[in-house]
């Protein structure tokens, strides 16, 4: 379902679905042309979990992300030529081309750390919550991450921190797993989690968890809202697991790209390569957002073809200026490594 | 000038920080380990309850909240007692912390202060007797800070958690009930070296608690006319290099003194450095009395044999001056 | 209650318990004479777990241990004068006077290794015990440690391989915090793990988890039994919480002993301190063994009151091995750190 | 002779230990990473379904796990794919396996293998790129394993592995597509350096990668009659000082070049050692071409130039022989 929003709203949210599906594809497209090095992860499944969900923060909360990190820095309103000329490592980039792709973090954002540590950020966000609390501004902080993070330690021990300490803190676990690889066919469980479902390990820790479809961005937007205001209020941390299936085109670690996105596959998946026709079919949250801002009577078809036309304009356009963008002069190397103590 | 203990030294620093700076937070830990010097700070526990924090034994967790919380606007100093707990931490000290800055092209700092005791302390065997600086020097975006007086911890503390970076801030317990001058209104900077005694033979370059033995057999060594100068770089991180090579000019001579195990441990560090920049003021190979290469035994006569011992100091020097 | 065993068994059990108090007891006031240096921990209070428990293990299960780790060795059978010895850093110490208190770890024994690194010991034994069942070797591995080791990561982690991979390990939790310092009153809700009861976290890995009363030999016996079957016929890990009250003379870092035990205190203890009176009177788990035992017709004070004596007269003896015992060599000191390679 | 591919020649030694000794258990990774070579690795756990684990992503129990189990009896090699990730283990590798040995007084061995791949890769950034060698040089009762050619990186994993301690086994990405001999019976022991190649005016010394850089000077330098002598120390414990000092004494000029970062890197213990060993030697100071004190930046011209550079390297030769 789609959220009880205004129709702006509701439009806003499409535009950045999209902005998020094509820059991705359009990224994957870059690196088979060998137009860039290096490891990436792309955010395509996941786009109707990051986009309502980022949408309820506050301008001056706390984000930490991971590898998987694209999505949420254009959900949050990150420009996508300044996050391509980061992954490319060129001067424009919101690091300066320190970070990467992994690292991609804009301060002004909100962004503290986009960490490439499995489970590293939750100790981190944890922490960004003790200074909110401490200091009572109002602010709380988000941890964005995969459904992995849960195997690592550091996990429990920061839900234990939050747990004790009451910390404004939401874990929001997008466990893009679901009848994925490594997991028993027909089941959730994973090969390498015994806790199932994975709600119950902050429920361990006492910390109230729901678990909620992560392609259904009606159904994000309220889990979140009301975790939101609990935490806000006082309540102390919250988790919510959203479970999506994992997109065939990351299968390898290396993604593909089998069927470009379009409006009109939102009813129409006939021309998609069949061994990943499911998929769009049945679990992409992007072409279910369009098919229920329609059949709603939010939106026609056609205001949706002008949208998405002119998404992939600024794609183009960001790709341009990230292209443009120079590579750092090599002394930037050794800069960063200390601010300056006054 | 007003003299004072190491253990007072150290927490009138804690007091003032808190006093001072209503972003300072401490977190776990008494600062003091086990010594009776914890009564001290529980003193300041009383009068900061929502400023200090005893967590639970999750070194990996709460290093990471002190270090987003750092990120956040706080200046926490964490307590991991023992060095050897640094290790449970590892990943966010030396792959979160140390890396953000830069990663983020600038645009976020983690001013987090790590406290631990290091070293040899008697009795603390293999898994409670590390010396983590050594391993830390290898992993860039870390400040390291070694005092070895009342008037170093206090001053440079008081910098450790002014300083806009992550630090590590590493204390001996063999320290603690040592006395010395400290000025009232002081500021001792990171990366300045402290030449602890003047000297014109051979150059002794110590830290921490090693520092107090060179010192020890400095004066021995001076009743047969040896004149041994002891530097004290203070910080590993940022590195005094010209105070210490200044010296080195002088006296041609270099052993250095340090409880580090000796493979890859900060002597190695010191000793390169020196022969990369100073070759050919040597008159003589450089000397390393670091910890031997073994897991620290329990044993107190195998725990003493180990270390940077006044014996094996005394030893590099004599064959130092040949 | 006493556990539905022979007499002799009894005796024998009674004796390790006295044992394991009069061993941790004089270690205390040598302490005080300044006869050792260095930090060390007591069992004293839980000897009604540690006995039991270990009296039901198979001559070659494997077993870790703690810095709390003196009851477990004299529990099975080690022989006091080599761990005080170590315990000095003699050369006839178990571990050559390497080890110390922490780490005193007599192979021969069945340990593989007592670790002072909180949490540390629980992948070791997970370990163990994958290399039993890997070479279905009929072991099970036995992890003995405290609550606080649950605050660690490394806990979890052990518990979710152990429970993916239905693993031969008993995971001994000895909660000695029961009403102790750091807990609410009245509650046992720790103020450092925001999970409570304990169980729930290996629960939440799928662990099957009991809590018994760690003073009571009986509940230990019975449920170490049921778990420990369990374990060999291939149901995987299981998880027990033993529950005891932290013995008074412990409150600080260095104990002292305010009480020797005796065993008329089992009737009076009149003659007792005031202010740790209530401790021997409730909660003193050998005291409370004695009392059941005469009180269910298997022994009579006198036969006990032979059998403290000839304990007694083995700590001294015991005492005066380890002081005879010289230092090691030198040379020792740069012995064992790798072993020959064929 | 035969030729292999180092990734060949290693997955030759995987599936040899597998064979040979049933005792070996394979335990996370692919032990080549995301390279297109862990196909070959699938083929073996295909051959052994009940010896070749799939662990969560838990560094810390798993190299625990293995560390257990090796006290136990078995000969387990963990893969940790890129060594910033033993950061998550390092209390159990450096605080229990390492240790366990002498803290229990000789009676309990734990031979197991630690393997990951080290440094620059090509966009690894600053959270995958570590090469924990030198950290772990400063932690004594670990053996270190950096093999460079296919004919080691066979041998070496073999003797890892009859090793009887705990032992890391550190690869580089980089190597993968080298070609080499590599002889059907062969036996590469732990401990001895390797001359790959013969000259009489400056001793390079270097490992892995880094040490085909150095090769690759040596060659282009030749030409201009600069007769560089190439050794390859094979394994940093034990360190084979002897050979290296052999070179050393030849030409009395040295140039150390790695891939840790310089401040307390691998570099650093070797440049100590040969001034301890044999400053009468040198003709002018040691030179280290170490990776920069930075963490690691993502952009491709930076990681470049902060690595130990084929020019670096040459400018380090110039200056050496002057
Ligand atoms: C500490 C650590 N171990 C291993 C890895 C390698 N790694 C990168 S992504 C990943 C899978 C993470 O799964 P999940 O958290 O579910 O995130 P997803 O990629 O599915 O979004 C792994 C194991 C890592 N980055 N960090
Ligand atoms: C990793 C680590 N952190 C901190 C310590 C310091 N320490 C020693 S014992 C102890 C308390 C342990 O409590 P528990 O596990 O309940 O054992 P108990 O002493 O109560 O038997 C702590 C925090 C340690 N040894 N290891
Ligand atoms: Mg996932
Ligand atoms: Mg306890």
């Amino acid at each position: 379902m789609i959220p009880a929003l205004p129709k702006t709203q509701l439009l806003a949210q499409c535009r950045k679905m999209l902005l998020v599906r094509h820059f991705e594809e359009a990224l994957i497209g870059l690196h088979h042309e060998g137009r860039f090095r290096g490891h990436y992860h792309v955010y395509i499944g996941q786009e109707a979990t990051g986009v309502p969900a980022i949408s309820l923060l506050q301008p001056d909360d706390l984000l930490f992300s991971t590898h998987r990190n694209h999505g949420h820095i254009l959900a949050r309103g990150g420009d996508p030529g300044r996050l391509l000329a980061e992954i490319l490592g060129r001067r424009d980039g919101y690091n300066r081309g320190k970070g990467g792709s992994f690292h991609t973090s804009p301060r002004e954002l909100g962004f503290l750390q986009c960490s490439g540590v499995v489970g590293g950020i939750l100790p981190l966000g944890t922490g960004a919550a003790y200074a909110a609390k401490s200091r009572a501004s109002g602010q709380i902080a988000v941890c964005l991450f995969g459904d992995g993070a849960l195997e690592e330690g550091a996990v429990p021990e920061a839900f234990n921190l939050a747990s004790l300490w009451k910390l404004p803190v939401l874990y929001l676990c997008e466990n893009n797993g679901k009848y994925g690889a490594g997991n028993a066919v027909g089941a959730m469980q994973s090969s390498t989690m015994a806790v199932y479902p994975l709600t119950d390990l902050p429920a361990a820790y006492k910390i109230p968890a729901v678990q909620v479809d992560g392609t259904d961005a009606a159904a994000v937007h309220e889990a979140l809202n009301e975790s939101i205001e609990a935490i806000r209020s006082g309540g102390g941390p919250r988790f919510i697991e959203t479970l999506s299936v994992r997109w065939p085109g990351s299968e390898t670690n290396w993604p593909v790209v089998k069927a470009p996105t379009a409006v009109d596959l939102a009813w129409d998946v006939s021309g998609i390569p069949e061994d990943v026709r499911a998929w769009y079919r049945d679990s992409d949250p992007v072409l279910r957002f369009m098919r229920e801002l329609v059949e709603s009577g939010q939106a026609d078809k056609a205001e949706l073809e002008t949208l998405n036309r002119s998404v992939l304009d600024q794609i183009n356009a960001a790709v341009d200026f990230a292209f443009d963008s120079p590579y750092p002069e090599l002394s930037e190397a050794e800069t960063d490594v200390f601010a300056e103590n006054r | 000038m007003r003299q004072l203990a190491y253990h007072e030294a150290k927490l009138e620093a804690l007091r003032e920080l808190m006093e001072e700076d209503d972003r300072v937070y401490l977190i776990g830990g008494t600062f003091f380990s086990l010594s009776p010097h914890r009564l001290g700070f529980a003193a300041v526990e009383k009068a900061y309850p929502d400023r200090v924090a005893a967590p639970p034994i999750s070194e990996l967790g709460f290093c990471g909240l002190a270090t987003g919380a750092a990120m956040a606007g706080l200046r926490p100093v964490v307590d991991l007692t023992t060095g050897s707990f640094l290790f449970e931490a590892w990943p966010q000290v030396c792959n979160e912390a140390a890396n953000v800055l830069y990663m983020s092209g600038g645009q976020v700092r983690a001013p987090v202060v790590f406290h631990m005791l290091h070293g040899l302390r008697g009795g603390g065997a293999a898994q409670h007797s590390a010396s983590p600086q050594a391993m830390l020097w290898n992993c860039p975006g870390l400040e390291i800070v070694l005092p070895s007086s009342p008037r170093d911890v206090k001053g440079l503390l008081k910098s450790a958690v002014a300083s806009e970076n992550p630090t590590v801030f590493i204390d001996h317990s063999g320290l603690f009930d040592t006395e010395g001058p400290v000025p009232e209104a002081d500021h001792v900077p990171l990366g300045q070296a402290d030449v602890k005694r003047a000297g014109a033979d051979v150059t002794l370059i110590g830290t921490s608690l090693a520092l107090h033995r060179a010192l020890g057999v400095a004066e021995v060594l001076a009743r047969e006319g040896i004149d041994v100068e002891v530097v004290d770089p203070r910080t590993l991180v940022p590195f005094d290099l010209d105070t210490v090579m200044a010296s080195v000019e002088k006296t041609g001579r270099v052993v250095v003194v340090d409880e580090t195990h000796q493979s890859c441990g900060v002597a190695a560090e010191i000793a390169a450095r020196i022969v990369e920049t100073g070759f050919d003021k040597l008159k003589g190979p450089i000397r390393r009395v670091a910890t031997l290469d073994v897991p620290v035994p329990y044993s107190q006569p195998l725990e003493e044999h180990i270390g940077p011992s006044e014996g094996r100091i005394t030893a590099a020097i004599r064959e130092s001056i040949g």
